[in-house]
């Protein structure tokens, strides 16, 4: 029993920081950009995809590991460039739009591929012992490299000028525009960071799941429902609520069915999002919100008791 | 204020507070307009006008303090239940239904006094309702533009529809928040001949910048400052008040 | 310096400008004043091309820089401080100052000198801008404004909302900032202030300009004051 | 053909609550899910007739419309998108789990009592019956439809989808008005599911699933929203061309995903919008 316990938490973990990662992605670009990307799913799938193909040609893991992410990166820069830019400011267009992206990827992903799973072998192959099971120890590898991708993104926001445009842009639009930052250079390469978290987290997924071209779906939803109940755009609300859910899922599924686990965790989702539409995680009242209603300026933040509603409207199916 | 709350006050507002965070909005406003006056409401950026008619029209709760319409408490009401009661407001940003014509725009605003909508009756079968809109169209001068898409309206006959739709909800109470916002000065002059054609006889609350507008129209003046209630009276007095001077000179 | 010549600027359909024309000139300090909502902020946005001019021309020494994309033109050297300060409120103030610098890195006798003007701002340096008071976030935002050594400074309303005794200091700023060499284009709803620092004050009233004239000029046309500032008609 | 009828119900019903009201639903499956088991179950382990089972299939979904609705519609723009996937997610784990009662994955086979309608005899086993069944109820749904945009209350779904803001002011509660358009496109939603595990004969918790929701969204869009004859256009045409392409490259989703992305790049109105784009 305790040897099971053990195995569940360490699992958590490693499983939560995985998505940590997957939902650090789908944040950023929702933060920014403020698009719900359906496709994120399907481009971690890429990443585990891309990473068995160069596995095939190398033999290599690491090598996959560095080369699948940018691979998927470049893809992310093509589809922001090429699709999403144009329509960039209708989010309810956007989610319609990755929904298809998600789907032709998915196809193709099949076409080329195969329906069938694969499984990457553990680069590493030692183990070591836990209680009286042995433990791999490729999965804690794998916890401490999305440690330190994490700590990465962290620097790269907080001590680059380009993650401090970044935060510029997340919070006040307009004046970032007005101090001279290239907000549509921003948007972009937001994108292909988001884009190359997701392939890496699935390239690090890889080893420990099977590799095929439906694996983003339920990924994607996983990764929907942490990023929400974190808030949206609050980054380190998604790395806690990640490891969270995955450690309670983890630890559930001993004591419980794991789908009744998924029903309680949906509706404890729904809860969230009803009371508290702006995440767990995230301080009731920002500055932004306080502003007062004078203000001629146009507040990202919006009310939720009473909605001005851009998105509802932005999607008229009449020209305007 | 001398005239209190006589049987001819429609709509009062008692110490009615509003805070945003720790903004005080609105700050402790009595208020009350008698039936059939255009009382307008002026007063620098920020002092609180449309957060007032907000508090009115039920989009914002006050924080404390009484809301009366016809001596009933609708403070804590939902927008829809107070545009019933007889509250009909126009928005400083257009807001119209821009895919709409201008024919369906008033006919939805016509319509929304009745309780009942059969779904498998045509629409254009009410002919109470259809009478009403182009009664409403002939009154706003739009008949020529009915079957016109509402976003390709000039934006003068755009905020005269705005007026069109609040009055189609034959209101008791009618809310302006300045009608003339993004109109030049020779389309503000043509507007307001318009409405004083529309607005004859109606019980009007009127936020304006436009001064010449104010002057033009209203009946009595309440100047609000930084939430508060600075002063209130005739075009005239207000016009030779030193207090009301300073705040708009800073002198 | 920058000439706005018959610019037309909407806000969806409404027309907020309509023809405004305007100069301000190498190491001027201009005013614009005029009622709520006549066109003074949409002015400055339209400079900044925040909201595309329509018509006419906004040049800046010499060059169309309504044609530019709006990141462009603070690059150009016209520096912008909006109404409502905003900073960004999650940032430090070190952050909010270094982030204007888009080509570089903050240059420390620059920077020292803004903590010249305004010392307060050095003691917050690693405040959250969000945590500052109304007269410190101004201060700030006049800093990260100056911190990429514009050659005009745009000004929304820098004393809006502010202690009496704040507003002065403010003034006195803006005076010492536009005395060392940078040309200011000050929008301000204190006629007061306008009077005490500017050499040359346009009013605006509907989206146009419609009267200018030196601060004591003003100070005599009692009946524009009047007409175009006050609550007579 | 069947099949295309069944997708056409499911895409119209979808574009009540999208076109008309503007609310951008990916819950829909849930109960085109439903609507299927509120067919299978009652003829399986009650022995009712196809009839009751179909009647049951609106009735069912439309009541869980009213639960599922009540909360969501009070979020609007991606909160609102968002809490209809998770509906339409629980539905799909509950379907999987409850094998007892769904049978799982793997579905539940029947076959559907004939429908004995006096001197005339309905009987699903036969494939032309069936198509014929589909058809009366589509084209009988289609009317109802576009009976009711056309309608008073028609006028208030679209004036919510216009300028929410503006007909709450005017005096519509659109609380209630959005949740009654959620009902009736859940309840057609089931029906379009119901008539689906007729004509196939089986059920099963894939239906549930939220993706294919997808399959309304992506035909209302091609065809065009907020018009009838749209999404009965893009299901016609897609469900044709994925009829053909699968013979030839078995690349449906690519081509479908593509024609999406096209689509809401060059013609965001839709078939619908260049047809009419030419006309003037």
């Amino acid at each position: 029993m305790a040897s099971n316990l053990a195995v569940a938490i360490v699992n958590g973990i490693v499983w939560g920081l995985i998505m940590a990662l997957i939902a650090l992605g789908l944040n950023l670009i929702f933060g920014l950009l403020h698009i719900i990307n359906m496709a994120h799913g399907a481009l971690y799938m890429l990443g585990a995809v891309a990473a068995w193909y160069f596995i095939e040609l190398t033999g290599n893991y690491w090598l996959a590991l560095a080369a699948a992410p940018i691979l998927v990166g470049g893809i992310g820069l093509a589809l922001e460039r090429g699709l999403l830019r144009t329509i960039e400011d209708k989010p309810l267009v956007t989610i319609i739009c990755t929904f298809g992206i998600m789907l032709a990827l998915q196809q193709l992903v099949l076409m080329y591929f195969g329906g069938t799973a694969r499984r990457i072998a553990l680069p590493v192959a030692a183990r070591f012992p836990l209680f009286d099971l042995q433990y791999p120890a490729m999965r804690v590898i794998i916890a401490a490299i999305s440690v330190v991708v994490m700590g990465g993104l962290w620097l790269f926001l907080n001590k680059t000028r380009y993650g401090l445009w970044m935060r510029g842009v997340v919070q006040d639009r307009e004046m970032a525009v007005a101090l001279g930052i290239p907000v549509h250079k921003v948007y972009m390469w937001t994108f292909v960071l988001g884009s190359f978290l997701a392939a890496f987290s699935g390239v690090l997924a890889a080893p420990i799941v099977s590799v095929d071209f439906m694996m983003g779906r339920e990924i994607l939803i996983m990764a929907f429902i942490i990023v929400i109940v974190g808030g949206l755009g609050t980054l380190w609300g998604s790395v806690v609520t990640a490891v969270m859910i995955s450690l309670i899922q983890g630890v559930g599924s001993i004591f419980v069915v794991p789908s009744t686990a998924t029903v309680f965790s949906l509706g404890f989702m729904i809860l969230v999002l009803l009371v508290r539409p702006q995440g767990l995680l995230r301080a009731p009242c920002s500055r932004t919100r306080e502003r007062g209603p004078g203000s001629s300026w146009r507040s990202a933040a919006s009310s939720r008791r009473w909605p001005r509603s851009p998105s509802s409207r932005t999607f008229s199916t009449r020209p305007s | 204020m001398a005239e209190g709350i006589g049987s001819g006050v429609i709509l009062n507002l008692a110490k009615v507070s509003k805070s945003f965070g720790g903004l005080m909005a609105v700050n402790y406003v009595n208020l009350s307009v008698r039936k059939g006056e255009l009382r307008a409401l002026i007063g620098p950026n920020g002092a609180g006008k449309t957060t007032l008619l907000n508090l009115i029209t039920g989009i914002h709760t006050a924080t404390s303090g009484k809301v009366l319409f016809k001596g009933e408490d609708i403070t804590r009401l939902s927008p829809d239940r107070i545009s019933r009661k007889g509250i009909s407001r126009t928005l400083q940003v257009t807001s119209l239904f821009p895919g709409l014509t201008v024919y369906d725009n008033v006919w939805a605003a016509v319509q929304s006094r009745k309780t009942f909508f059969n779904p498998f009756v045509r629409a254009e079968r009410w002919a109470d309702v259809r009478e009403k809109t182009e009664a409403m169209l002939e009154l706003t001068g739009l008949s020529g533009k009915a079957q016109t898409v509402c976003s390709e309206l000039s934006y003068g006959d755009q905020r005269i529809l705005e007026m069109g739709i609040a009055l189609s909800t034959e209101p008791d109470l009618l809310l302006l928040d300045e009608p003339t916002a993004g109109l030049s000065t020779q389309e503000s002059i043509g507007l307001v001949k318009r409405m004083r054609a529309l607005l004859s006889g109606r019980t009007i609350l009127l936020v304006e910048h436009d001064m010449g507008v104010v002057m033009e129209l209203s009946d009595r003046i309440t100047v609000l400052h930084y939430g508060e209630v600075l002063a209130e009276g005739s075009p005239s007095e207000i016009m030779e008040s030193e207090e009301v001077r300073k705040v708009y000179l800073g002198t | 310096m920058l000439i706005l010549k018959d610019v037309d600027c909407f806000y969806g359909k409404g027309q907020v400008l309509n023809g405004t024309s305007l100069e301000v000139g190498e190491g001027e300090l201009v005013g614009l004043v005029g009622r709520n909502g006549v066109g003074k902020t949409t002015t400055l946005k339209a400079v900044m091309g925040l909201i595309p001019a329509k018509n006419g021309s906004v040049r800046f020494c010499g060059r169309n820089i309504a044609e530019l994309p709006p990141y462009q033109v603070p690059r150009m050297g016209i520096s912008y401080v909006p109404q409502g300060r905003h900073l960004f409120p999650k940032l430090t103030v070190r952050e909010n100052l270094e982030i204007a610098c888009v080509e570089g890195k903050a240059d420390s006798a620059r920077m020292e000198e803004i903590f010249g003007y305004f010392p307060r701002v050095k003691e917050r340096l690693t405040q959250k801008a969000g945590t500052l008071s109304g007269g410190e976030q101004q201060m700030v935002a006049i800093g990260r404004a100056l911190i990429a050594s514009p050659r005009l400074i745009l000004l929304d309303e820098p004393t809006e909302g502010l202690m009496p005794l704040l507003v002065q200091s403010i003034a006195e700023s803006v005076k010492a900032i536009n005395e060392k060499g940078t040309s200011i284009l000050l929008v301000e709803q204190n006629l007061k202030i306008l009077k005490e620092i500017c050499r040359r004050i346009y009013i605006m009233e509907k989206g146009a300009i419609v009267y200018e004239g030196t601060s004591s000029e003003i100070d005599a046309a009692m009946d524009v004051q009047e007409r175009y500032l006050s609550v007579k008609v | 053909m069947t099949e295309i009828l069944v997708w056409v119900l499911f895409a119209i019903s979808f574009d009540l609550i999208f076109g008309y009201t503007g609310l951008l639903s990916f819950g829909q499956a849930l109960f085109f899910g439903l609507g299927g088991y509120a067919v299978a179950i009652p003829i399986l382990k009650l022995g009712a007739g196809t009839g009751t089972g179909l009647l049951l299939s609106v009735l069912i979904p439309a009541l869980f419309a009213v639960i599922v609705g009540y909360f969501s519609v009070k979020l609007s723009g991606i909160h609102f998108v968002i809490i209809t996937i998770i509906f339409a997610l629980i539905g799909s784990t509950l379907g999987e789990t409850w094998a007892w009662l769904t049978g799982g994955a793997d579905g539940l086979v029947f076959t559907a009592p004939p429908i004995e309608l006096g001197f005339f005899q309905l009987d699903p086993a036969d494939i032309k019956s069936t198509y014929y069944l589909v058809l009366t109820v589509t084209a009988l749904s289609y009317l109802f439809l576009s009976r009711l945009v056309r309608s008073p209350l028609g006028k208030v779904f679209v004036a919510i989808r216009e300028n929410e803001e503006r007909a709450r002011l005017i005096g519509y509660d659109v609380q209630f008005h959005k949740l009654l358009s959620f009902v009736i496109a859940g309840g057609l939603s089931g029906l379009a599911g119901g008539l689906y595990t007729v004509a196939l004969k089986y059920a099963s918790a894939t239906f549930l699933h939220w993706s294919i929701s997808g399959h309304a969204v992506v035909y209302a869009i091609v065809g065009g929203g907020g018009t009838l004859i749209g999404p009965v256009l893009g299901a016609g045409l897609i469900m044709s061309l994925e009829h053909y392409l699968v013979n030839l490259l078995q690349a449906t989703d690519l081509v479908v995903g593509a024609v999406l992305v096209s689509m809401l790049l060059f013609a965001p109105r839709g078939i619908i919008g260049i047809l009419q784009g030419r006309r003037k």
